[in-house]
């Protein structure tokens, strides 16, 4: 075992030889060459393929994957001499020591770049080991502040921290309240005891006051969590206008069908990165239950064009459309970007780029992209409604697809 | 002062009175015998002077000390020492190491307690099988063991429940000769034994416990002509069968 | 709220459907820890398979779960008995810590099995009487809940009467307690071992057909019942059938309640603490006999 | 009982083996897997101490792991305590941990499966607890800050973990090797084969028992405060998971219970194993570990004593 | 009826029976004597096929059987009633009764209940009593009771007066001649040497592995040779 690795590294030193050995005849104007030559730049993504997150990596994956595709068949990088991208995964097993084991192999294999995570705890560990490595991680959707805030060179974000979220989440919640007259003033949060729904519930208990909403009870429940009827004879029992959850899909859904069975009178259903409002597979098979739900969450500006053509392929490859698909799809072109204009893939060079990307030709809502120690500022979520067969978007304004029906009527 | 004195000790499992309102005394320098048909209460009544069953009523005394319902390692402590009828060896140890932890009992150094456990194993003709798992061993060997790993402790009482079922007379007359050596040595034997031969030539005094109560108590010859043991031996009919 | 005997009512009730699904998990478990005392790892994948198998059972053949029932027990009848009879005790040469390990290496290849062939994606199934609700007046009952908990009891008459009246059952609780007994009357203890583990088997693909209508499936589904059947086990007495089958009922109602005082998330502490507390004080369980 | 030559002549092959490792391995990659490898073996000797030696099958290990894991990092990022000084007091836990679990089960005559089941429901309930506890970060976990630095237990080269994994078992192995050798490691494995036996020679097993499962958690609370160093976070399912109980008792039941390296054993095969099925299987998400797990089976059906039955069955 | 030749036997590297010759005919009541540990349930075992033979015949109405599958054994009709007993604790006394006829004879099961309760009146006021509290001699006719549930041709009882009052054993005896009578073989494998001499017609005395003695009982109750072995008088 041990004797195999100065063996990769020399493998490694050798295509980049080839490659410095390509770039030179580019420029010298051998385009024979080149194409007899085809070059590729390595991705890592770190995603968790086995094991409790094992859906969201594969859709990840797709996301990444559909970008990956779409670069290659223009041609790949051109300031590469149209190298092709090559994505290589690591498969995370949903724990941070196999994360960490994952990104040391695929930076000896020669990764240019990481995309990953998934979850806060293998995206903390996981960049924490890119970072010693010299490797630019890119985080797709773990929310953890401490991600970015720790100041680990080349671990970025582009999507929004667990403030940007929960503080838009705010926003939406009280403009959409507002237009309505106010008919909701108070709260039930339920939330997963994880890091993401805890932390979410406990901002949003401090906040939600400050708001004018007056937070009645906040349920925590384990993931996975076997049946949610009690919650639901919970929430009927307290009446809250608005139901805020933040699960995981699976749970996401038992709660939905809960909500919905035990016919709890609310006005409302504002989640905040519930994994459920925003799946078209929940909205299939549970149209009744998922019926006005609103979820602020990673989401695409359905407006761009570029927005419609990834929609569209998506349901060509019959991936369902998630948030997971959707911010590994614009991380990969926001990376591919990066590499393009470093035109090397010095690894240092590309997280130079990375940090000083403007780029902008993405799905997400957030205008070009702008690194602060490692957050793109521009990040922002945006809030959609399920309505019939279709998830609106209905926050922010600008992108807005739809208005909000709130409160749900009553039939 | 007799070293061990039972009174009066009783145990029931459920229905059934194993052992009755039985008395005994071991007196020092003497090897005592229990003897009666299989049933008879035999084990259960070393079980409970050893400490592995508290009796339901009566009392039990070591060396004077009042000893009932004391757990059974402490019992071991203060030198009252049993072996099982169904043999208990630790099965993946070698023999040696077997005998090493009852040497532990006094000597807390490893390798003289292994080297006490040689010596011991010479006495008792064992020392070809030292390095031998304990689970390869014969019955005979298994009996041996048993006692050596009791002798071990250093023990003032040595409970023997049948050292010699199963073996064949050489072994017999061999596990005689060595129990006599042990009592020379200053350890007061309590035996259960079925081997009749070996109980008449080695006991200073004979009990015989049958359903339960101690039914006869005399030296071994008057065990011997006893009819009541006899019959509760062989059987009925066989104190007449035998006129 | 808690004042409210109307909320607690139907607490306690919502507490006895899923107490259903605990009870007829543990019992496979119960049967099978019962008879040959062996800790089965694997318990929670084979429930996680039946429930694939009812899943593809309904999307492409459109059988109905409870339809599907009538294939799927006595299939994985089968399939446990094979399994049992051919895998894990020539593997395990009966050794408690190689059995350990057999399960847990099976449970290893079934979970992956399951990731390759069918990925991780969630499934569930629509039939219509999912959304059909039953008024019980106290609280609104989905009626696969009330199905599950009606056969669970049934369920638990069925396993009695095989129990206590067939020479089967009798050579099963025989195998139990008294093998060398059982070997001597002419009792194939190897077979009644797999008959065993089939028939936990069968129970666990019961479950799944009754639980799919209301729930999900993905490779990793079962490991949310194995503890709790492990506990359900305990409480009602390592290897009592009826034990298993009230310590579930029990155990739902427990969680529910501890789940409305604690908070869902810290009320599984309820389940963990009575399962250590029976183990430590009661460890032969409700419905357990002593054993000398 | 001394070292025969042979064995002195293996343990020198081994100590040179794993000194000199980092020289030849530059891969961050496989030393890592080595760290990792070393560290499973580390937790699997906790395990065996127990389990091997003593024959008490706990199948919660976790509850000594995570309680390593998490004093350490509650005390210093919550307490401000030095990383070393962190480890000790969460070793000391682990022990305690450990006395508390055995004294409750033991006292009660807990055996066997029963025994198996408590501990893993006190893992269950040391992971709840955890989740919901502020102190304890409740769901996010705990995240140690980043200060590098031998003085904080964190290295930037990470040659220096390997060191110190390296170092940390041969710890545990000596300890055990000593136990082997001493007076209470024959009364735990004369506990371990017949309790009836050990008490009518004077043993107090529930004594040797309690002692056994202290010093178990004492050493699985070292490989905790290790995890957490080397990754810096820890949360509920890490720490109290199933995952960690399984990990700590694989190694030593594969490799050979009650055997000093039984679990170094183990845990290199275990590793290699699964870097082999990844390596030739590892493109689908499953079949790597499918094929893991039918290797497993395998290796009981034709090694039932675990690897060091190879050795031990030609001796 | 049944022949044993050369039989070896034992556990592991244990080595039990070495070299047995034994015959049983149809109709007879054969003691076998010895001591603890001699290897009597051994001996027993292996005929059942609880215990596979390391070498010799064992020939069960002129079929081999040796490393035959116990069930296979009982359903040929040789049954054993075991050295303690074996019965199923936790199971009524009827049900284990029942499991007696499980493999064989079991279309006849309620006349043969029938037959038994009527050689052993107490069980059948015990019939849901479970067997687990019934004491010791009506645990011993019970066992008794469900080896005959299957028909025996050949009846092999191991220790049957062990732990029995003298009256018990009496009547036990008394009934091991009463079921003798109705054609059932009998093979008697005993401490009690003197009573089971009495309704013996002939008799093995097994020491160490080996038979020591045998020959037709009346005529090793006189020998000397035998009292000596037991009581060393």
């Amino acid at each position: 075992m041990a004797v195999r690795a100065p063996r990769r590294i020399a493998r490694t030193s050798r295509r980049n030889f080839i490659a410095a050995g390509a770039a030179a005849a580019a420029a010298l104007g051998m385009p024979a060459l080149l194409r007899a030559q085809p070059k590729t730049v390595k991705i890592g993504l770190i995603h968790p393929m086995t094991g409790m997150f094992a859906y969201n990596g594969a859709q990840a994956f797709a996301g990444a994957k559909l970008a990956a595709d779409e670069i290659n068949e223009r041609g790949g990088i051109r300031s590469l001499g149209g190298a092709k991208i090559e994505l290589v995964v690591g498969d995370s097993q949903s724990k941070p020591e196999a994360a960490v084991a994952e990104v040391d192999k695929l930076s000896e294999a020669g990764v240019a770049c990481f995309l990953g995570g998934y979850a806060s705890g293998i995206g903390l560990t996981a960049s924490q080991a890119a970072a010693r490595q010299g490797v630019p991680f890119m985080s797709d959707t773990p929310v953890s502040d401490q991600i970015t805030g720790r100041g680990l060179p080349g671990v970025f974000r582009f999507g929004p921290g667990f403030a940007t979220i929960t503080t838009a989440a705010l926003d939406a919640l009280v403009a959409i309240n507002d237009a309505a007259g106010k008919p909701a003033k108070t709260v039930i949060l339920v939330h997963e005891d994880g890091a993401f729904g805890s932390g979410m519930a406990k901002f949003l208990a401090a906040e939600l006051p400050k708001r004018g909403f007056q937070v009645l009870d906040s349920i925590a429940h384990p993931t996975p969590t076997r049946d949610f009827t009690n919650i639901g004879l919970r929430l009927r029992a307290a009446r809250p206008d608005i139901v805020m959850p933040s699960s995981y899909l699976n749970e996401y859904t038992l709660l939905a069908r809960s909500i919905h069975q035990h016919r709890v009178p609310v006005k409302g259903i504002f989640s905040v990165i519930g994994g459920g409002a925003s799946n078209f597979k929940f909205i299939r098979e549970y149209n009744a239950a998922a019926q006005y739900i609103m979820d602020c969450n990673h989401w695409i500006d359905p407006n761009k064009p570029r927005s419609k053509r990834f929609v569209k392929a998506l349901e060509e490859r019959k991936v369902d459309l998630t948030y997971e698909v959707m911010l590994n799809y614009a991380c990969m072109l926001l990376i591919a970007d990066a590499i393009e204009r470093a035109g090397s893939t010095d690894r240092a060079k590309i997280s130079a780029a990375i940090a000083s990307s403007t780029f902008e030709d993405h799905i997400m809502p957030y205008g070009p992209t702008k690194f602060v120690g490692g957050q793109n500022q521009g990040a922002q979520p945006a809030t959609t409604q399920v309505q019939k067969m279709d998830i609106e978007v209905i926050w922010p304004q600008q992108f807005a697809t739809a208005k909000a029906i709130f409160p749900i009527p009553q039939a | 002062m007799a070293v061990l004195e039972a009174e009066g000790v009783s145990k029931r499992f459920g229905g059934l009175q194993a052992v009755a309102e039985a008395s005994l005394r071991v007196e020092p320098g003497r090897i005592t015998a229990l003897i009666g048909p299989n049933g008879a209460g035999k084990t259960t009544l070393f079980a409970m002077i050893s400490g592995f069953l508290r009796p339901d009523s009566g009392s039990i005394r070591f060396d004077g000390r009042e000893i009932t319902g004391l757990a059974a390692h402490r019992v071991c402590r203060l030198g009252l020492v049993r072996t099982f009828q169904i043999v208990q060896p630790f099965a993946g140890l070698t023999v040696r190491e077997n005998i090493a932890v009852g040497g532990h009992l006094k000597e807390p150094d490893r390798g003289r307690a292994l080297a006490a456990a040689a010596a011991i194993a010479r006495q008792l003709g064992m020392e070809a099988m030292l390095d031998a798992p304990a689970q390869s061993l014969t019955v005979a060997g298994r009996k041996r063991l048993e006692l050596a790993r009791a002798l071990a402790t250093q023990p003032r009482l040595l409970l023997l429940d049948e050292v010699m079922a199963g073996l064949i007379p050489t072994e017999v007359s061999e596990i005689v000769a060595v129990i006599r050596a042990i009592r020379d040595a200053g350890v007061d034997i309590l035996l259960i034994e079925h081997v009749m031969q070996a109980v008449m030539s080695l006991s200073d005094d004979v009990y015989v416990l049958n359903n339960g109560r101690i039914i006869a108590h005399g030296a071994p010859g008057e065990i011997a002509a006893n009819g009541d043991v006899i019959e509760a031996y062989l059987g009925q009919g066989a104190a007449h069968a035998r006129g | 709220m808690l004042a409210d005997p109307v909320f607690l009512l139907a607490v306690a009730f919502n507490g006895l459907t899923v107490g259903a699904i605990y009870a007829l998990v543990a019992l496979g478990l119960a049967l099978i820890y019962g008879v040959l005392h062996i800790i089965n790892f694997a318990h929670g994948s084979l429930l996680m398979l039946a429930l694939y198998a009812a899943f593809f059972l309904f999307t492409l053949g459109g059988v109905d779960p409870y339809v599907a029932v009538l294939a799927l027990a006595p299939g994985f009848f089968v399939f446990g008995y094979l399994l049992q009879r051919f895998v894990i005790a020539p593997i395990s040469f009966g050794r408690d810590t190689n059995v350990l390990l057999v399960t847990l290496g099976l449970s290893i290849i079934f979970d992956n099995l399951a990731l390759y062939l069918w990925t991780s994606t969630t499934r569930t199934i629509n039939v219509p009487y999912a959304q059909t609700y039953v008024d019980i007046g106290v609280t609104a009952v989905a009626l696969p809940r009330l199905v599950a908990l009606g056969a669970a009891l049934l369920v638990g008459v069925a396993f009695w009467l095989l129990m206590t009246r067939t020479d089967l059952g009798k050579a099963i609780r025989a195998v139990a307690r008294e093998r060398q007994g059982a070997r001597i009357v002419g009792i194939s203890v190897e077979h009644i071992f797999a008959v065993s583990f089939g028939l936990g088997t069968a129970v666990v693909a019961l479950a799944a057909c009754l639980l799919l209508p209301t729930f999900y499936v993905t490779p990793t589904v079962g490991y949310a019942f194995v503890l709790i059947a492990f506990t359900t086990v305990v409480l009602g007495g390592m290897g009592s059938f009826i034990g298993a089958l009230l310590g579930g009922l029990l155990l739902g109602v427990v969680e529910a309640f501890s789940g409305v005082l604690l908070g869902e998330s810290l009320g599984q502490i309820g389940i963990f603490l009575i399962f250590i507390l029976v183990l430590l004080f009661r460890p032969t369980g409700f419905f357990g006999q002593r054993v000398a | 009982m001394r070292l025969r030559s042979g064995q002195a002549g293996a343990l020198f092959v081994l100590a040179a083996f794993f000194l000199l490792l980092p020289q030849f391995v530059t891969s961050s990659y496989w030393l890592g897997l080595w760290t990792l490898t070393l560290f499973y073996a580390l937790l699997g000797q906790s395990w065996n101490l127990l389990g091997g030696y003593g024959g008490q099958v706990s199948f919660g290990h976790a509850v000594f792991f995570g309680t390593g894991a998490y004093v350490s990092a509650v005390l210093q990022v919550k307490f401000g305590f030095n990383a070393w000084a962190g480890a000790a007091v969460a070793v000391a836990a682990g022990g305690l941990v450990g006395a508390f679990l055995g004294a409750v089960s033991f006292r009660y005559g807990l055996r066997g499966s029963y025994f198996a089941l408590v501990t893993l429901a006190f893992a269950e309930v040391f992971r709840v607890l955890v989740n919901s506890w502020e102190l304890t970060g409740s769901g996010f976990g705990m995240l140690i800050p980043l200060r590098p630095g031998a003085a904080h237990l964190q290295f930037t080269d990470r040659t220096w973990f390997y060191y110190l994994i390296l170092a940390l078992l041969a710890a545990a192995c000596a300890l055990v090797w000593w136990i082997e050798r001493s007076r209470f490691g024959a009364y735990l494995v004369a506990v371990r084969e017949n309790e009836d036996a050990a008490q009518a020679l004077g043993i107090d097993c529930f004594r040797v028992k309690v002692v056994a499962i202290t010093l178990s958690g004492a050493l699985a609370s070292v490989a905790g405060v290790f995890y957490v160093q080397y990754f810096l976070f820890v949360d509920s399912h890490i720490g109290y998971g199933p995952a960690m109980s399984v990990n700590a008792l694989l190694a030593p039941l594969i490799g050979g219970a009650g055997t000093l390296f039984g679990p170094l054993i183990g845990a290199v095969a275990l590793g290699a194993l699964s870097e082999l099925t990844t390596l030739a299987l590892g493109k689908t998400p499953g079949v790597n570990l499918l094929a893991f797990g039918v290797l497993l089976l395998v290796i009981l059906r034709f090694l039932p004593n675990g690897l060091m039955g190879l050795f031990r069955g030609r001796a | 009826m049944l022949a044993v030749d050369g039989l070896h036997a034992g556990y592991g590297a244990l080595r039990i029976l070495r070299g047995l010759d034994m015959r049983i005919e149809r109709g007879e009541i054969v003691a076998v004597l010895g001591a603890n540990g001699v290897g009597k349930t051994t001996l027993n075992n292996t005929l059942c096929g609880l215990i596979r033979p390391t070498g010799g015949a064992i020939t069960w109405l002129g079929e081999p059987i040796a490393g035959a599958r116990p069930e296979r054994i009982v359903a040929s009709g040789l049954i054993q009633v075991p050295e303690g007993r074996r019965i199923f604790p936790n199971l009524t006394v009827r049900e284990n009764l029942e499991l007696g006829s499980y493999r064989r004879a079991r279309r006849n099961r309620d006349r043969n209940l029938e037959r038994v309760l009527i050689w052993f009146p107490r069980l059948g006021e015990r019939l849901r009593q479970q067997a687990g509290t019934l004491s010791g001699g009506e645990q011993q006719m019970l066992a008794t009771g469900r080896g005959l549930m299957g028909e025996p041709q050949l009846l092999i009882l191991d220790e049957p007066s062990l732990g029995l009052s003298p009256r018990m054993v009496d009547e036990m005896f008394g009934l091991i001649r009463r079921i003798n009578a109705e054609g059932v073989t009998i093979v008697l494998v005993e401490q009690n040497v003197v009573q089971s001499l009495g309704i013996a017609h002939r008799a093995y005395v097994l020491e160490n592995g080996v038979f020591a003695l045998s020959g037709p009982a009346a005529q090793l109750v006189a020998d000397p040779r035998l009292k000596q072995a037991y009581l060393g008088l």
